[in-house]
């Protein structure tokens, strides 16, 4: 009996330590939340600072170009991604057998997820900006982000596709309409709005990323990037060029405001997801 | 076996595969035109399966295999190269859950036409109007066409679904257990519907509901599983009179006065 | 025909010529996996070859000096076995801590938090996962290697800031990872434990974890590939520096940040060495997965 | 330099070379390009051997360096063009009691040598080593003149000080790190750190353009020979008056301020 | 009721909730000291829900609410501050789907000593073999104890989580319907076991099967849902004897001839 006691004594020390290990990362992530955004909101709530441009050696420059391409690397990434990982997603989910075939196509997917985004930097550096020779410019880090969120892309538009009731396919089909149609006219359209809701997790991670484009989009301009094929440097990677850096002088001021800029768009992006993500699942 | 009715289908020693798993086997019947054929038998005997097999919509499983073959209109349809889209808009389906697409009830009716390549506003219109019509739907709704077709209540989701296999002019239509979700009410509206069809369509209704059956149908065919793990067999077919009169075998009898099942 | 379609049953499904073109179509889309991760593997090791041949396996891969010179890059030496170190010794260290931690939060979640208060946590965690490494860094590089130095009295720079670094990085694969292993689990299994009397805690740490025990293997193990390619937040705190070190407070460099740290200017020799060490992440992530890929067979059996 | 007129110069100068030299060589193609819209400076970088290598096999027109040219590149087609003058001071955390280093103490303190503060008259405390990175050429002229390295004995800064990629990071890491010491050009020392006397001499214009103080060097943009059009014009502008007033005094010595060597 | 026997457990006016939805509603009940009693009744009258309420298994469902009283030996189990987890090991229960852990037979039946605390090794054997043998199983795994208790088939799965039960020497015993996931003789088995295990314990069965609830109990309680919607009420308590032979509520007695539920 007195062993009994034991055991809920125990119980109440693990009921403890496991309310402060979840109340931990809680608090953590907050910390960090407020901490950046009470850094940085000043700054980057300052028109001058987020409409101006910046300065490679003079203080007071603003990040006006660095919004704009990381906006413009998420539009072409997703214009990329998103049509491959549809296609692919309808392969695996309406077209593919369990087999070989499909298992290791989800072996490469599950390995591209896991691969350090330093390596698809790299690789994008001499595939897209050294063999195709298009340069540091923005279509190279597109391309180079595709690849690396497709697994993220893919698993999610395919879990919209298979969330398509069979009786909608059936119903199609049973109406003399062939497979891709069937696809196209009822499993697509019903599929988008979780397809869309999927795409904007990954939109997140475009935005934060920072490894994989500092070698293939670039880390600084002065004027606002135009062409895919311009040099461009997203938020992300200015963040970590103007602390690594430090050229200017009021640089922690730049990166301060810069971090809570990204960290505001980013929780954007999120809280759009998870609302729409809500909406969806109401439907 | 009756010589008044030409038949529209003629079903042959067809078996079916579920991979290794025979669902049914050796199977012989035959639908006659311009009539309601009614399917009964317990759960699990391969009605469904059956009815199926009949517009090749087994096609969709994967791992699925037949043997023998489906005559329609003097054309087995399981040869190779058979024209599975053309023969599906010969021969519809309506089935057990009310699949309506999340579209207008109009898109909802127009989706078949509109495959067939139609795209005439008028046209379509036409078709809508009149498909909505023949399934008894078209007053019920004809105020709001452009809502969702997921908005009715289940019984007009079920005419819509019925509504949208006419828009095609199939020659058959395949029923399987349209009325066992939904209520009475609406249950006797779509027995009524079926009675009206008869006229233009073949007809092919699995069912549960065994006053169903001798309600609606005019032929009527009893599957039965013998033991656990069996394929699914033909006990008996013939006129619904003669088999809930008087059955000639005697586990159609003990199945229809519910002894089992 | 028929005779034989009767006698092999036809096979159903087969589709026509134009639903055939588009199957190709799609499979291409899918199959581009396929192929990124072929180029990949392919061209980092075109690019890493130059080192491994002039410099052999020894000097690249079990020699830690790395003295690289810009102007003349044959001169230099380039052995990663100081970053390998780095990056082995702070993914270990991230997990001894991570893991549970994560694990831990991932049972709050599943057991002992009302379920609004796990909804929070779980909320807090994904969102955890969507800040941006750089802000992380940022964020270490600010407040933690300060705090760090005051603490210890050492620079602040080095491994044990990096791997307090990639808890947070890793902390929310291995918490959603493990939470979803957990909330899998058969609930007969905690039905049983606790009609027999068993408190929470005994509950989970006889019966949920060891029954979990391979999901949660994998959460740690996907946590630890985070670790492993995390490259900014770890390059602005882990100090940079060229040794191999195993003392928590000393500078060193991971494969990663040492990559961004010297690719800028690197040539010949000396660029081909750093894409070496790529390709040393690439093996290392290619073993995690495998090893993933047999536990969950494992479980599977 | 005559300051350039709007407009008078067009064309592209490809420029590209030394870290060092790439935020001055940036900011004046900003400014030289805002003064002459019809010109068009592409500057990158790549270290001062790539510039100079570019700059030979015709790819850029003018190549940075932070450095003077080496035997092999010293070909007679390159012309020199010194655009600023750079002086290396050593500096340490302000609360570190030690102001002066000799030579052989700064060199066995980054050699890694004298790990420990005490042995160099400081405080019982680990010596934490700030450097440049691997492509500086601060680095490689404080390796040289700091270090005593030459071609045949390499001399690098020992494993475990931490790498900058810039001045202001060094700065930065010395000025929050107690025990640190470092290496920044001249514009750079402010109150943040506390510069120490090397060899007993403060660092200064003056001694170092007597070479008293011998840790110094020239910025500079090489051309192959004399530049002509946009590319004279960008080079004048580099070293004309307002630029090296406004932008090359924040962190170097304005280049009229050197007169001997 | 039952003047020979004396109460081990009396439910008292109880009434339990799941949310806002009443699922049982103001039961009073004996349970009489080394006896079986049975709880039957048709699907969702809440047999299973009262059953759980006797040792607090609906603790762990959230929302779930009990009006009314338990006593066991004399006390509440419903007041404030009641000892649960010692409740659980003196009213064990076994459930309707065999739940061994996913660990080895020795450790399922050692697994509720080990939570006592006894660390033992040769006790724990004794304990582990002597409950195994009760629940008449021991000769059927006793070469195998280190397999995997999930390696078993049903009934023996079944047996062993009575095992893993008779191991904490409980003072009462529940299963809830203990022999509907498991063949016929296995169900023999379990219930020759149960009429053994009534020297030593109180046990509770609910059961779907009239059969069952007459061979194996001394007790039945006749449970019902009048209306659909409606919280489970008891109909009807007794002498199992009584209540097969001569139930007073005509309800009771058309449940038990098969007439409906
Ligand atoms: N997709 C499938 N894969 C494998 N087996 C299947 C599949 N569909 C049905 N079966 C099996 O085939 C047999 C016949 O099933 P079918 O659905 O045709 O029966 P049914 O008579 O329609 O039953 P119900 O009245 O319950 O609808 C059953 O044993 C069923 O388990
Ligand atoms: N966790 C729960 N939450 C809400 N309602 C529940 C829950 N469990 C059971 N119920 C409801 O309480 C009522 C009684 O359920 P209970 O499981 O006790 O019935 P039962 O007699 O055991 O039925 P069966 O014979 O099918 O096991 C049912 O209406 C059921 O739907
Ligand atoms: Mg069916
Ligand atoms: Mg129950």
């Amino acid at each position: 009996m007195s062993a009994g006691k034991d055991g809920r004594r125990s119980d109440r020390i693990a009921a403890g330590v496991f309310w402060v290990l979840g109340m931990a990362t809680v608090a953590l992530l907050l910390f960090i939340i407020v901490e950046i955004l009470a850094r940085g909101l000043l700054t980057a709530l300052n028109p001058k600072f987020f409409l101006g441009k910046p300065e490679a050696m003079k203080a007071g420059g603003g990040i006006l170009p660095m919004i704009v391409s990381t906006l413009y690397l998420v539009v072409l990434t997703i214009a990329i991604s998103l049509p491959i990982s549809i296609g692919a997603a309808i392969y695996m989910s309406e077209f593919a057998r369990r087999g070989r075939v499909s298992g290791s196509i989800r072996f490469c997917l599950d390995s591209l997820s896991t691969l350090p985004s330093i390596v698809f930097g790299l690789f994008g550096m001499t595939l897209f900006v050294i063999y195709f020779r298009w340069g540091m410019c923005l279509l190279a880090g597109a391309c180079t982000l595709a690849i690396l969120n497709l697994p993220i892309l893919l698993r999610g538009t395919e879990e919209a596709i298979r969330l398509v009731p069979n009786t909608y396919r059936e119903a199609s089909m049973s109406l003399g309409a062939s497979k891709w149609t069937t696809i196209r006219k009822v499993v697509l359209p019903t599929a988008m709005p979780g397809i869309m809701t999927a795409t904007i997790l990954p939109i997140g991670r475009i935005m934060g990323e920072s490894a994989a484009i500092i070698y293939t989009t670039g880390l600084f301009v002065r004027n606002i990037p135009l062409n895919p094929l311009d040099t461009a440097a997203p938020l992300a990677g200015y963040i970590w060029y103007a602390q690594s850096e430090a050229l200017v002088n009021d640089y922690r001021r730049i990166v301060d405001g810069g971090a809570a800029l990204l960290l505001i768009m980013v929780l954007a992006v999120y809280f759009l997801a998870r609302y729409l993500g809500k909406r969806y699942q109401q439907k | 076996m009756n010589d008044l009715t030409e038949n529209k289908m003629e079903i042959k020693n067809l078996s079916m595969f579920y991979g290794d798993f025979k669902a049914i086997e050796d199977i012989s019947l035959d639908i006659p035109s311009q009539r309601i054929t009614a399917l009964i038998g317990p759960s699990g005997c391969g009605k469904s399966t059956l009815v199926r097999c009949l517009n090749r919509m087994n096609d969709l499983i994967q791992g699925c295999r037949v043997e023998g073959e489906v005559i329609l209109d003097a054309e087995n349809m399981y040869t190779p190269g058979y024209d599975v889209i053309g023969l599906r808009r010969r021969v519809g389906m309506v089935f057990q859950r009310p699949n309506p697409f999340p579209k207008s009830i109009y898109e909802n009716v127009a989706y078949g036409p509109r495959l067939l390549g139609i795209k005439d506003k008028q046209r379509l219109d036409g078709i809508v109007e009149d498909s909505l019509k023949k399934a008894a739907l078209w007053d019920e709704v004809k105020a709001n066409l452009q809502e969702s077709g997921q908005n009715l209540s289940g019984g007009q989701q079920q005419r819509l679904c019925i509504a949208r296999v006419i828009a095609v002019e199939p020659e058959v239509i395949l029923f399987d257990e349209p009325c066992s979700a939904i209520d009475p009410v609406a249950t006797q509206l779509i027995e009524d519907l079926m009675a009206d069809l008869k006229k233009n369509f073949t007809m092919v209704i699995v069912t549960h509901n065994m006053q169903q059956a001798a309600r609606v149908s005019d032929f009527t065919a009893f599957l039965l599983v013998q033991v656990q793990g069996d394929p699914g067999r033909l006990v008996e077919y013939g006129d619904t009179n003669t088999i809930f009169t008087n059955p000639s075998d005697e586990r159609t009898e003990r199945y229809i006065t519910g002894r089992f099942g | 025909m028929s005779a034989q379609a009767r006698q092999a049953g036809i096979r159903l499904g087969a589709l026509n010529a134009r639903e055939r073109n588009v199957k190709y179509l799609m499979f291409a889309c899918a199959s581009l996996s396929v192929l990124a991760i072929m180029l990949i593997f392919l061209f980092i090791l075109r690019e890493s070859l130059p080192a491994i041949r002039q410099l052999g396996v020894r000097n690249l891969f079990l020699s830690a000096d790395w003295s690289p010179n810009v102007s003349n890059p044959e001169a230099g030496s380039y052995g990663m076995l100081a970053f390998i170190n780095g990056t082995i010794m702070t993914t270990l260290s991230a997990m001894l801590i991570g893991a549970p931690l994560g694990i831990g939060a991932a049972v709050f979640i599943d057991q002992f938090a009302p379920p609004s208060i796990a909804q929070v946590v779980r909320r807090g965690i994904e969102l955890l996962a969507g800040i941006p490494s750089v802000i992380i860094g940022w964020f270490g590089l600010t407040l933690l290697v300060p705090f760090i130095a005051r603490l210890t009295g050492s620079s602040g720079y080095g491994m044990l800031a990096a791997s307090l670094v990639l808890v947070v990085m890793a902390l929310p694969t291995i918490t959603t990872l493990s939470a979803e292993t957990l909330r899998s689990l058969p609930p007969e299994l905690q039905e049983a434990s606790v009609a027999m009397g068993a408190t929470r805690w005994q509950t989970v740490y006889r019966v949920l974890i060891p029954a979990a025990r391979e999901g949660l293997l994998i959460a740690v193990i996907l946590g630890m590939g985070r670790a492993i390619g995390e490259t900014m937040a770890v390059q602005m705190v882990i100090g940079n520096a060229r040794q191999l070190t195993f003392s928590p407070l000393q500078r060193t460099s991971t494969l990663t940040s040492r990559i961004i740290t010297d690719m800028g200017e690197a040539t010949g020799v000396f660029r081909s060495a750093l894409f070496a060490q790529a390709l040393v992440l690439l093996i290392l992530a290619m073993v995690l997965i495998v090893s993933i890929r047999l536990i969950s067979r494992e479980r599977k059996h | 330099g005559a300051p350039a007129r709007k407009g008078r110069y067009s064309g592209t100068v490809k420029v590209s070379g030394s870290t060092t030299v790439l935020p001055l060589s940036q900011e004046a193609a900003t400014e030289f390009m805002a003064l002459n819209p019809r010109a068009n400076v592409e500057v990158q970088g790549g270290g001062s051997s790539v510039g100079v290598a570019q700059l030979m096999q015709k790819v850029v027109d003018v190549g940075n360096s932070s450095r003077e040219l080496k035997g092999d590149e010293n070909n007679g087609t390159l012309v020199d063009h010194r655009i600023a003058f750079d002086i290396i001071v050593i500096v340490v955390n302000p609360s570190n009691p030690v102001d002066e280093l000799s030579h052989e103490q700064v060199k066995a303190i980054f050699t890694g040598k004298v790990d420990n503060w005490k042995k160099v008259g400081g405080p019982d405390k680990e010596v934490v080593c700030v450097v440049r990175d691997q492509a500086s050429g601060t680095r490689e002229v404080f390796d040289e003149k700091a270090l005593d390295s030459t071609k045949e004995h390499p001399m690098e800064s020992t494993p475990s000080a931490i790498e900058c990629a810039s001045n202001g990071v060094v700065r930065e890491i010395v000025g929050t790190t107690r025990n640190a010491i470092g290496y920044i050009s001249f514009g750079y020392v402010n109150n943040k750190v506390k510069a120490v006397t090397y060899g007993g001499v403060e660092a200064s214009v003056a001694d170092a353009s007597t070479g008293r103080y011998p840790m110094a060097r020239y910025l500079h943009m090489f051309t192959r020979g004399e530049p002509e059009g946009a590319v004279k014009g960008y080079i004048d502008f580099v070293l004309s008056d307002p630029f090296q007033t406004e932008i090359v005094s924040q962190e170097y010595i304005k280049i009229k301020d050197v007169t001997v060597k």
